[in-house]
């Protein structure tokens, strides 16, 4: 059997940034009909290759064969005029216009004369999003829907364009469990039809269920091309990372019996409807929920940023007011955002100013700073968590999506705060780094810290808090022993409707 | 009689003094200078007020901030204009642009009036032009210079104003005056904006290009006094500085003998006299014309006669002389 | 039709009837029509500039230079018309396809050259002035041509001209933004630069292309300005650039680009004239001008911003209606 | 001490040098004593009032105000001293108390108002002129006091006193900049106002008082030139808040906050008003004052913009000394 011709296919293509070399004579091949994985650890080059591919930049050297014949993409219209949709990593969404207008943007449908059809605009993406089950109306403004909806359009758009070769770069990032499942039956849909796939993701658990092949790239270079890899976890990671990995979740126990931290029966306008629970010493308490159930809300409204409109925080016993964030920092609160990028980090600044910026009060006697203290103990850090060294000369947007993580839980650390919210800490960051946050995790509940954990990756939920709590439409329905919890558990407790039994929930002690 | 005769207008700038249809009782009267960022005018509006209080007349001033802006002055002439009112009393730094608004006004039945201008042909016919000749005026100064510093060579500093009539008239009539005259060389002229900041900058400039500087004549007193205290803190305090206005400050600045001397134009005789004109020609009883008030030089000597007749001046000195 | 006629211009619609509203209670003189067809005189100028100055602000950038270039182009189009004794129908296109380049370069300079408008804007704003001061010796050029004054002050069916150049323009620029793909192309640029690039849009060209615009409308205000002074002059137009912005944010333009309704613009503009016609017939100072001038642009952008919090304490003033009811009443009636 | 004179500064630095080289070559009058005494009167004032528009800028806002701002104020004063008889003693610390108070208006308005601060400051800009008209009737104020002209005037062991203002302020600045909580709080606001507020920080505070610095040192800009013109006029400062952003970019501020050296902003005015004295000394008329100075501004940001693309082709020109050539040569050295 004559292997068939590949729809699209790199050869030997190089592509460096300065002082990066991000693409090293990589070769591809993708076959119509395939869903295919290409996969490897932050900064191995995924999205520069994809760049290349949709027309953003060209390459250094090497060629692009499409059909077996080369091609120049010379920029993202030429992509698409050769039956190319790609989802980008960063959102390319323009938050200021309607949905409709986003799905065929840059291709709008027009009439004679040049004029813009909205009648066919607003039937035509309505009928995509359809096809994809989302129930989003296409006048509303992209910009005030969630972040999650606003991925669905993303994948809407790219489905529009009615593409041979689909390009996906981590389009799950802010997806759960069910709209993933449900983008997953597209995409198999799509490749039987002959579509081509690209498809990118950090989350191994979902690539193993939708790949057909993998290609997995190191430092630039594809260390295993399509074929030479089982499609399964282990094996995967092991050719990521270059070395066995024997456990994916060292979970360390360190819970007490001691209460930190106490919700009763919050309620915010932001749409947290009734949470209580309570957070014990060295614990942490995973938030399970679906896309919008909520969580974030529940971590706006702990840390001070929404206005409660009932319910009280209690903190050692004590009952406690927060009425910005400050006041929640002061008291030893910390929230590590969902979005590392706009909420989290200050590319202005090295390491160190990152790191220092929530004690800066600590730091300072009248007003000035002492700024020897700062460097050794932000030298110190770096050391310790194992963050690049190159973080103490040059700004952090110079640094890795997983050493940046870690710079910013490292603020909290320096900070010394008792308890840690922290938003879907491992969004996008390689399995390496993934690994070296849950050790930062057990060092923190061993330090006698407690920490509740947002994650929309339910393995990682399961395997790394000592209870979990289920969100569903803002309240907390029920808290359980993560032990007693399976994966099906969670997928269905988070989505049934609400539990009468439950009404009252009887907290289970870890 | 409250105004010197007037001199008839050119040929054909003559509007018709009986078509004038006064509507209101006691008249309105809008009185629309170029720019409120000039003393000189508001002096000259004080004068009209004045003569509006012992007549029983109504006025009221309309005018942008910055002389520079003639788009915003046509502006209110045309919000006037949809107005009742009886006359105008104009000044402008653009009579081109102004024209076709006024002739509308005097359509309308309006008296229109022009101050502190010697223009006896404007664009468009109006009634009645009053102000000193701007050209006789630093021409004057200028023959005051020469009798009183002209036995030894000078080099001669000119600051002007934004480029237009007035500048060009005032620094024209000093250059006049001092041509032929081989001891006055003029070494550098150059703009000052009209303003006290603008005169400062450039009398700084002017001196440190050109050290060996003995005299600076200005366009108007806010630049001299502007470009006095520049001399000042460059340690020439033997300078000559002239300037043009009679504004108040400008007198007391020459009494307290950090400016030379100026042009007295008695802005606040020329804002009475303007009103008396218009009150005559809204009562049928002017017969047309420029009307040309007199101008003075005046030293420190005289800059303090003239302080100690502050009811004749606007605004009022700051203390008594 | 609805696509421009917006739910986003309601909000200005509405504040330039209540200030025309205040306005006719303070003098009965506002509302005689000599004065009415006067408004669209006084108007017509800035809000002609603030077309391109909107959609400059539409695509995220901002436009400081037109009140120099304004000055800039009349002192050409003095120099064309009384020193190259060209004719009026040859001098204003030629003013045209100068404003329109002049715009290309400024453009050219922020989208290739990546400087942020403010900055290339802010040069030519000093630089401009500078060059118009270069013609004649920096002096202004008056009396002109007598065939260009009837260009701002003509009527036609009793109506003043500029009234139809806005209506013209306005109804382009309106097609324009919500019609063709240029229009959504700078809104999309507007809204998300980077994801407009990887849409395939050519950032740059859209971006060039509304300086291109501005400097183009910004031309169209210098002829009438001319026209209007019948002269050129460098010192014109001074302010008039931060005048045009403003019309443009109480017309509720975000300058952070990406949405507005470019009718706004004209109806931020009606706004301001109406205020300051006002205040001339009333005969007030300069002095209050400005101030209530910077009070409404503050109060404009405030109650854009505060529009959750305005209608949050008016519900809990009226708080015995409440929404629902309201609708059960309307059933009821 | 490296924290303060940092790399940012090199490129300034040269600029300023290399400017001052051409001049000094074009007239032999530039360099001689009284001159240069001469500049740092000339910079006094932009380059003080700069400091508080480059803070602000720092923190990702803008100043479109303090030119209106100093009109004010230096009515305010005149007022005080001429028709109140205040003794210079009172008069002036209750300046520097007003300026920083309009200050501390404007920044809560941008920071509690959430109204951009261009919009905040460009409708200060515009009523802050109207309220200085205000007073007097809109003329301006003379001979204030024989005790202010020496606070501008005046000499310390033969150095003119602006000089030591310049040290002072430009010294705490920096201090404040680099030393302080304040000074990093600003910079964080600037960098991602979201995450600031994320990590305890008081963002609309920071933000409302950089507005207070840049009021504060609007007002001893104010009091200096009252003091130089021994006068107060609502006509002072004309598009001085133009110059002080000018001198900011020129110095290598980022309009889009976060970054800079304050020191540098010294630089860039001292850089622009080099450039006009050495125009001046050769009799520049101001048309070529004003093409030079906006094309200074484009081209400091475009070097700052372009710097990888320049070096890249100094690279290409002097392709036969590649830097590892270079290196090695110097090592064999
Ligand atoms: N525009 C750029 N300029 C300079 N360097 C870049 C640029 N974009 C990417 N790089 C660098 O190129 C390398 C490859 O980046 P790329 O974004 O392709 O990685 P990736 O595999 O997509 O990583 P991730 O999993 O974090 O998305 C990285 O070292 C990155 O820092
Ligand atoms: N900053 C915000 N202000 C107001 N509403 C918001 C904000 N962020 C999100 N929302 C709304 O809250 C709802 C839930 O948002 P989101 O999808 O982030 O929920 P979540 O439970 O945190 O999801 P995830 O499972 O991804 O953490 C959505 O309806 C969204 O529009
Ligand atoms: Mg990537
Ligand atoms: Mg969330």
């Amino acid at each position: 059997m004559t292997a068939p011709i590949p729809l699209w296919e790199f050869v030997d293509v190089s592509k460096a940034y300065p002082g990066v070399l991000a693409n090293d004579r990589v070769c591809i091949k993708l076959l119509a009909g395939s869903i295919h994985g290409l996969l490897g650890e932050n900064g191995c080059g995924k999205s520069t290759l994809i760049k290349t591919l949709s027309g953003v930049q060209q390459p250094d050297s090497g060629q692009i064969l499409f059909n077996g014949q080369p091609v120049v993409i010379s920029d993202p219209q030429a992509a698409r005029q050769l039956g190319i949709a790609t989802v980008f990593q960063e959102f390319s969404i323009v938050p200021t216009l309607s949905v409709g207008e986003n799905i065929f943007l840059g291709n709008m449908p027009r009439s004679r004369f040049g004029v813009i059809d909205w009648k066919k605009v607003h039937a035509d993406s309505a009928a995509v999003l359809a096809e994809l089950e989302v129930d989003i109306p296409t006048e509303a403004i992209t910009g005030s829907l969630s972040v999650g909806e606003q991925q669905l359009v993303e994948i809407a758009k790219a489905v529009a364009m009615d593409a041979r070769m689909i390009i996906l770069d981590e389009p799950t990032a802010a997806l759960g469990e069910d709209e993933i499942e449900r983008l997953h039956g597209l995409l198999r849909k799509m490749r039987d039809r002959g579509v081509a796939i690209l498809y990118v993701s950090h989350r191994l658990d979902e690539v193993e269920r939708i790949v057909d092949e993998v290609t997995i790239l190191r430092n630039g270079r594809v260390v295993r091309a399509s074929g030479e890899t089982k499609i399964n976890v282990s094996e995967i990671v092991s050719a990521m990372v270059g070395e066995d990995i024997a456990e994916h979740y060292p979970k360390e126990r360190n819970a007490t019996q001691e209460v930190v931290f106490e919700a009763r029966g919050l309620a915010t306008n932001a749409g947290v409807t009734d949470v209580s629970f309570t957070l014990h010493r060295g614990e942490v308490l995973g938030l399970g929920g679906v896309l919008g159930s909520g969580r974030t809300e529940i971590a706006r409204a702990l840390f001070g940023t929404d206005d409660l409109t009932a319910g009280e925080v209690r903190l050692n016993g004590r009952k406690v007011k927060f009425r910005a964030e400050t006041d929640a920092i002061r008291a030893g609160l910390a929230l590590v955002p969902e979005n590392r990028k706009f909420d989290g980090l200050f590319f202005n600044f090295r390491a160190s100013g990152n790191i220092t910026a929530a004690s800066l009060g600590g730091l300072a006697r009248f007003g000035v700073l002492d700024l020897k203290a700062e460097e050794k103990g932000t030298r110190d850090l770096i050391r310790d968590l194992e963050i690049s060294s190159q973080a103490e000369e040059k700004t952090v947007n110079f640094l890795s999506g997983g050493n940046q993580q870690k710079i910013v839980i490292a603020r909290w650390l320096f900070s010394d705060a008792q308890v840690l919210i922290l938003d879907e800490p491992t969004q996008g960051i390689d399995i390496g780094a993934k690994i070296a946050v849950y050790k930062l995790i057990n060092k923190l509940t061993r330090a006698g810290k407690s920490i509740i954990l947002i994650s929309s990756d339910h393995d990682e939920l399961l395997a790394m808090s000592d209870r979990i709590a289920i969100v569903q439409h803002g309240a907390i329905k029920r808290t359980v022993n993560a032990a007693e919890l399976s994966h099906d558990d969670l997928v269905r407790a988070s989505a049934d409707p609400i539990d009468h039994n439950h009404r009252h929930p009887e907290e289970a002690l870890a | 009689q409250d105004y010197p005769a007037p001199v008839p207008l050119a040929e054909g700038a003559q509007a018709p003094i009986d078509a004038i249809a006064p509507k209101n009782e006691p008249f309105r009267i809008a009185y629309m200078p170029p720019a409120t960022e000039f003393n000189y005018y508001i002096a000259i509006g004080e004068g009209i007020k004045a003569v509006a209080e012992e007549e029983g007349a109504e006025v009221f001033m309309l005018a942008p901030q910055s002389g520079a802006d003639i788009n915003g002055q046509m502006g209110m002439i045309q919000d006037v204009l949809t107005q009742d009112v009886d006359a105008i009393i104009f000044g402008t730094h653009d009579e081109f642009a102004a024209a076709p608004l006024l002739k509308q006004a005097v359509d309308k039945g309006m008296a229109v009036v022009m101050i502190n201008s010697d223009i006896p042909n404007f664009p468009t016919p109006i009634h009645g032009v009053v102000g000193y000749s701007q050209r006789n005026g630093t021409h004057k100064i200028a023959d005051w210079a020469i009798e009183n510093y002209g036995s030894e060579p000078l080099k001669v500093g000119i600051i002007e104003g934004q480029p237009g009539y007035h500048s060009t008239e005032r620094v024209g009539g000093f250059l006049d005056g001092i041509e032929g005259n081989e001891n006055f060389e003029v070494v550098v002229s150059i703009d000052g904006k009209w303003n006290v900041e603008g005169g400062n900058t450039a009398g700084m400039d002017i001196l440190q290009a050109h050290p060996d500087l003995d005299m600076i004549f200005a366009a108007n007193d806010y630049m001299i006094i502007g470009a006095s205290y520049a001399a000042k803190a460059l340690g020439r305090s033997d300078i000559v500085l002239l300037g043009n206005d009679g504004d108040t400050s400008g007198l007391e600045e020459i009494a307290a003998g950090n400016v030379t001397a100026t042009v007295n134009t008695s802005p606040f005789l020329m804002g009475k006299a303007a009103m008396h004109a218009t009150l005559d020609a809204l009562e049928g009883t002017y017969p047309g014309g420029w009307i040309e008030t007199p101008t003075t030089i005046e030293d420190s000597e005289g800059a303090l006669a003239v302080l100690q007749e502050p009811e004749k001046l606007f605004p009022q000195p700051s203390k008594e002389y | 039709m609805r696509r421009v006629f917006d739910t986003q211009l309601i909000g200005p619609f509405a504040a330039m009837v209540i200030v025309a509203l205040i306005v006719a209670l303070t003098t009965d003189r506002f509302l005689n029509p000599g004065n009415l067809s006067n408004l669209s005189l006084q108007v017509s100028i800035v809000a002609l500039i603030a077309i391109g100055s909107t959609i400059v602000i539409f695509a995220a950038g901002i436009d400081l230079s037109s009140g120099s270039m304004v000055a800039l182009l009349t002192m050409i189009l003095a120099q064309m018309l009384k020193f190259m004794d060209l004719p009026l129908a040859l001098a204003i296109p030629l003013i045209l396809i100068i404003g329109a380049s002049l715009g290309l370069l400024l453009g050219l300079i922020t989208a290739y050259g990546r400087i942020p408008s403010f900055i290339t804007t802010l040069a030519a704003l000093i630089a401009f002035r500078g060059l118009a001061l270069t013609f004649n010796n920096g002096s202004p050029i008056f009396s002109l041509d007598p065939a260009l004054e009837p260009i701002f002050y003509g009527k036609l069916i009793g109506i003043p001209l500029p009234f139809f150049y806005l209506v013209f323009f306005y109804g382009l620029a309106a097609f324009t933004m919500n019609f063709t793909k240029l229009g959504r192309e700078i809104y999309a640029v507007g809204g998300n630069p980077a994801a407009a690039v990887l849409t395939g849009i050519n950032v740059r060209k859209v971006q060039a292309t509304t300086f291109v615009i501005a400097g183009f409308m910004t031309a169209v205000g210098a002829v009438l300005m001319a026209a209007r002074l019948n002269s050129g002059s460098p010192n014109y137009g001074q302010t008039l650039e931060l005048q045009a912005i403003a019309a443009a944010v109480v017309g509720g333009a975000s300058l952070a680009g990406g949405r507005g309704n470019i009718l706004a613009t004209l109806m931020g503009a009606m706004t301001i004239v109406i205020v300051q016609n006002g205040l001339n017939l009333n005969a007030a100072p300069s002095s209050v001008q400005n101030i209530v001038l910077g009070v409404i642009i503050l109060l404009a952008v405030g109650i854009d911003m505060w529009r959750a919090e305005i209608s949050a304490l008016m519900a809990r003033i009226f708080r015995r209606t409440p929404k629902a009811q309201t609708a059960s009443e309307k059933k009821a009636a």
